[in-house]
């Protein structure tokens, strides 16, 4: 478990993470960059005029032109890393909606302290769910005598995903503000009640990982943790065969 | 022994204006951020609320309209009693600070009866949006409203004594009561239209 | 501006009767406004039109804002733009959902 | 307003309208306040240190309902953690760095007797005071304090217990009191400058004082605003904040719906940008000062300062929603507030380099002021710094509520505003009290300090960057939290080792007001004209009523005997 997650960036499976690693990576060498010149100078200030015996201060001191330059830098690099990493990167991240054809649609319900996951099931059809219809066996308040729910599948805590397919998640919640977050995918969304906000990822490796919640949602909201696994493609139709609940007259 | 704070009742010789008056102004800039508030939380409710009542089918128009004129009118004798002050009539400055009074709890009164009206019929803030950002707005003004004429009330008695001794300072302060319930009314004008017509 | 000379402040009297009328026609105005149900946006902008005028008016002249010194107009100019960010925010607030093709 | 009898104990020192009695009272009661709010998270460190361990000695303290043998409850570390944040800011930096240094010091850097409403600022004072009361009262009502974040989001903030309806109501009481404040200092810095202190000539405290107060005045009003919709929804059922269709454990909530959670989100950070900035300013203001003086030089590029601090108070207007890159805004949006977010960066940059290039041909004098002073640059800069990556979109995407966001605002926060707030101790408490604290014991509290407020907080980064959440009751449930756990031990020991590194500071500020060294009225050779006033100053503070002359940093003038050349003294 310990090569996924260490004092760092945890470890990337996400198609489009790497843009996102990158960018942060640079940004903390430029950080270190800036704080050590600033440091190096500080402490040379701070040795070469420390008070002397007979030491006069300055009354007049020039104009300096040098720090206005790195001022002038600082400023244009953080428009280039604006425009050239933020602007795509994030554009990408909530825009770039991969068609609902070629990937695999999942609806995510989060409430206090779990997360509801909604697999459409063999028909690809989500059946309608009703906020009067929720009770405890029925969390996300599925209308059972919708033809499209019988094939349906619903799961708490258990996101299944096949590898190297793109994957839409379509996230909202039933009660508080929670916020959908994927460490090792660089994917968080904050989860809205009322409003249904789709993200989308790829995963290019297979393995056992965690959904957390980043947004406080109450005093579970420490142990709001999912269980997110990349299988096969096969590994995960098997799943979804193994999870269709059976039809007693295989009507069609 | 030490120095008076000075321009209490003299404009300062370069900002031009006395303390209380840039100090009224002031509060008066905060208070149009805190309608500025409500007014973008009424503007973000309506446009993302999917159905949105006709104003005028659910609140008493008439009522709201005869309440309009009220505070303008109490606008303007407000203004008459600076005037008069101004013109070094104290009686002229009371009657026309009484009537001022008087349309405040006029317009109170006809507040009440609004409200009196709605909750015979179950509304409450807790039936719609509409109702609730109603009532806050109306509500948050008729408390500023209840303000004003506290202050009012007491420059119309007690305060006037400072009339004998400092006639110059009392005019600035009834200016500056004038300057707030000149705001008052002119938050209702922009909610009369916003709540009831729109 | 606050203890002007009498003469001046009896002129000042029958501006203020004056603009009180004004401000009750306008009132009226506004409302027979309401009663002629114009499509959405238009009865918006006319009430809105409507609205600053009055507040114009009560502000100019019961409020003696016209002919006041430099900084109380310095400081409800930057109130006023604040105001006006302040009240654009709920375009800022609406949940942009992504369209799957 | 000077009395011929002498005023009775009550009048003089506890209803006193004497700008400095209301100063001294807003430093003491917000010290307090930064106790509690250290104590609340020293409590958590035990849980965050050791999950689920019993909390010896203290433990039982708080009662079966809150930590059960000890054991602190999720809910209860919830409590521990709102009111933290709501005591630090709201009760703790903001009238310790606005209420006491700003009351003390304006009038008397300004020539002015006292501040333009005397009564105004007793109430302003009283009014802090009772909000304090109602907030600390929160604790100990049903099922305890506010427990949804010092930001308080609905819905959850809605469905919260009573806690949060009097966390609210005691937020109103502050506000006011900061409301009434900023007219105040608005008016007296406009009104009450001595003849020929000109803006030009004002100290650069004065103007962090100025800009702070123009925040205050125009960014709290939509805070009380929201706070009054709130205040609707969980008392008079209106449901401005809930969206309809909410099932809330199980059953559906009995509300009319149609609501928007984002609404308070916009006004509550419409609010909490410029109060950040609310935070940072009398700091930089309090920084400048000393750095001018114990350089004994002017401060550089005085004119760019005061610029970038203008810029910064009008642009802290416009960047709120940086705090809300992933509620699902557009593109449109979040593009506009990061090129606001980056462009506030500038001024920052600029107020910090001129700050370091002060220090360029000083003769710089290290005492205790001064470190805390010189300490403040290089925090700052790793605070400033690390805002950059939450600033983009892209990288907040990964950073987002994790423990690295704590880390970016304690660096601004702690080693930053409160080392400049114990600098400004040091440096005035001579004209406080004509007594000097022990130079010592100055010495040993910052040097701890120092060290252990970075063992704090720089570990943080390191938790964020491995994407640990915050508010977290049990961070080792999730496995990406597991190696970094170790950090949560050694962040604990250190914020306890932080917590007794304050003794020697609590120590000597008491200790030195009665037996401190004795000074006379201008120890540091300062030349701004607070110290132009006899110690402690009297009652309408200047004998004769001070004429500037100069500007405020005049310091090291070619040809002069001292030094330095206060700004009223005749040549």
């Amino acid at each position: 478990m310990d090569k996924y997650y260490g004092f760092g960036l945890p470890i990337n499976i996400s198609a489009h993470g790497g843009e996102i690693d990158k960018l942060i990576r640079i940004f903390h060498v430029f950080m270190l960059v800036l704080f050590v010149g600033w440091l190096i100078y500080f402490v040379i200030a701070l040795v070469q005029f420390r008070a002397k015996k007979d030491s006069k201060a300055l009354y007049h001191n020039k104009h300096y032109k040098l720090p206005t330059w790195i001022e002038v830098f600082v400023a244009l690099f953080e428009a280039f890393l604006l425009v050239g990493f933020s602007f795509p990167i994030f554009h990408q991240f909530r825009f770039d909606m991969p068609k609902a054809s070629e990937s695999v649609v999942i609806r995510v319900v989060a409430e206090q302290f779990a997360w509801n996951i909604h697999y459409a099931g063999k028909d690809g059809q989500f059946g309608e769910s009703m906020p009067k219809l929720i009770s405890t066996e029925n969390p996300i308040g599925l209308d059972q005598n919708d033809p499209a729910a019988k094939d349906d599948i619903t799961t708490i805590n258990q996101l299944n995903i096949p590898v190297n397919k793109p994957i839409i998640v379509q996230l909202s919640s039933k009660d508080v503000i929670h916020s959908f977050a994927l460490p090792v995918m660089r994917v968080k969304q904050d989860t809205i009640p009322g409003q249904q906000i789709p993200v989308t990822f790829e995963a290019i490796d297979t393995g056992k990982f965690e959904i957390a919640c980043a947004q406080l949602c109450g005093l579970g909201h420490y142990r709001m943790r999912g269980f997110f696994n990349v299988m096969t493609q096969s590994e995960f139709d098997k799943w979804i065969d193994s999870q269709t609940p059976k039809q007693e007259d295989a009507s069609e | 022994m030490s120095a008076e704070i000075k321009w209490i009742d003299k404009p300062h010789p370069v900002s031009g204006v006395t303390n209380g008056k840039l100090g009224i102004w002031l509060f008066l800039a905060s208070e149009v951020m805190l309608f500025g508030g409500l007014f973008s939380a009424l503007v973000l409710l309506r446009t993302g609320a999917d159905s949105w009542p006709v104003g005028h089918e659910l609140l008493n128009v008439k009522l709201a309209t005869i309440n309009t004129l009220i505070l303008i009118i109490s606008s303007v004798t407000m203004v008459m009693s600076w005037a008069s002050l101004a013109m070094k009539n104290l009686s002229k400055y009371k009657m026309y600070m009484a009537i001022t009074v008087i349309l405040g709890f006029v317009f109170l009164g006809i507040k009440a009866v609004e409200y009196g009206h709605k909750f015979e019929h179950h509304h409450f803030p807790s039936t719609s949006i509409f109702y609730a950002i109603y009532f806050t707005l109306t509500g948050l003004h008729a408390i500023h409203v209840i303000g004003g004429i506290i202050v009012n009330t007491y420059f119309l008695f007690p305060g006037s004594k400072l009339w004998q001794t400092k006639p110059e300072m009392f005019t600035n302060r009834i200016e500056c009561a004038g300057l707030y319930w000149h705001f008052v009314d002119l938050v209702w004008i922009f909610l009369f239209p916003t709540l009831y017509l729109l | 501006m606050s203890a002007t000379s009498p003469e001046a402040v009896k002129k000042h009297v029958r501006t203020y009767i004056t603009i009180f009328i004004a401000l009750a026609i306008l009132t009226v105005v506004t409302v027979w406004v309401s009663t002629l149900d114009l499509p959405g946006p238009a009865a918006i902008a006319l009430a809105f039109i409507i609205a600053s005028i009055k507040a114009g008016l009560v502000a100019l002249f019961f409020m003696h804002l016209l002919g006041e010194r430099k900084i109380i107009i310095a400081i409800l100019a930057l109130t006023v733009f604040f105001f006006v960010v302040l009240t654009l925010l709920p375009q800022t607030s609406h949940v942009v959902v992504p369209i799957i093709p | 307003m000077s009395k011929e009898h002498s005023p009775s104990f009550w009048k003089k020192y506890i209803f006193s309208v004497d700008h400095k009695i209301i100063g001294i009272q807003y430093g003491i009661t917000a010290m307090i306040f930064l106790l509690i709010g250290f104590a609340l998270v020293s409590v958590m460190r035990w849980q965050l240190a050791f999950p689920g361990q019993p909390l010896p000695l203290f433990g039982v303290l708080f009662g079966m309902s809150n930590a059960p043998g000890g054991i602190i409850l999720p809910e209860f570390y919830n409590q521990l953690g709102a009111m933290h944040g709501t005591i630090m800011i709201f009760l703790g930096v903001v009238p310790l760095g606005v209420g006491a240094f700003g009351n003390y010091l304006v009038p008397l850097q300004i020539g002015a007797p006292d501040m333009a409403f005397p009564k105004l600022n007793m109430m302003s004072y009283w009014v802090y005071l009772t909000g304090g009361i109602v907030m600390l009262a929160s604790f100990f009502f049903p099922q305890g304090a506010a427990q949804s974040g010092w930001t308080s989001y609905p819905p959850l903030s809605n469905i919260a217990p009573v806690g949060q309806t009097v966390w609210l109501i005691g937020m109103v009481f502050l506000i006011t009191s900061s409301l009434l404040g900023s007219v105040n200092f608005i008016v007296t810095i406009v009104q009450l400058r001595a003849d020929g202190l000109t803006f030009s000539r004002l100290p650069f405290f004065v103007w962090a004082q100025f800009i702070t107060s123009f925040l205050l005045l125009l960014a709290f009003p939509p805070l009380e605003a929201a706070g009054i919709l709130q205040l609707m929804d969980r008392l008079a059922g209106s449901s401005f904040f809930m969206p309809s269709g909410l099932v809330v454990s199980g059953e559906a909530l009995q509300i009319s719906g149609g609501g928007n959670p984002l609404l308070w989100q916009h006004l509550f950070w419409f609010l909490a940008h410029p109060e950040v900035y609310v935070l940072i300013l009398p700091a930089m203001g309090i920084v400048a000062e000393i750095i001018a003086n114990n350089t004994r030089k002017p401060l550089y590029g005085y004119k760019n300062m005061v610029g970038a601090a203008l810029f910064l108070g009008f642009m802290s207007f416009i960047v709120w929603a940086h705090h809300m890159y992933l509620v699902g805004m557009g593109t449109t949006m979040s593009n506009f507030f990061q090129i606001t977010t980056m462009i506030i960066s500038i001024p920052s940059v600029i107020l910090l380099t001129c700050l370091l290039l002060s220090l360029w041909g000083g003769s710089i004098r290290f005492n205790t002021p001064m470190c805390f002073a010189l300490a403040f640059l290089p925090m700052f800069a790793i605070g400033g710094l690390t805002g950059l990556p939450l600033g983009l979109t892209a990288s907040d995407i990964h950073l987002h509520d994790t423990y690295y966001v704590i880390g970016h605002f304690h660096y601004v926060v702690a080693p930053g505003t409160l080392f400049a707030l114990m600098a400004g101790t040091y440096f005035w408490f001579p004209k406080i009290t004509g007594r000097q604290m022990s130079e010592v014991l100055g010495k040993i509290h910052f040097w701890a300090s120092f060290i252990l407020i970075n063992i704090v907080f720089m570990p943080m980064f390191s938790m964020g960057l491995a994407g640990v959440s915050r508010r977290l009751w049990n961070p080792t449930e999730y496995a990406h939290a597991q190696p970094t756990q170790v950090l949560n031990v050694v962040v604990s020991y250190a914020a306890w080792g932080l917590a007794i590194a304050q003794l020697p500071f609590i120590f000597n500020l008491i200790w030195s007001t009665f037996k401190g060294k004795q000074v006379d009225t201008n120890p540091w050779k300062a030349t701004t004209l607070e110290w132009a006033t006899p110690t402690p100053p009297p009652h309408g503070n200047f004998e004769r009523e001070p004429v500037v002359l100069r500007g405020p940093y005049e310091y090291s003038v070619p040809g002069q005997r001292e030094d330095y050349l206060p700004q009223n003294a005749e040549q």
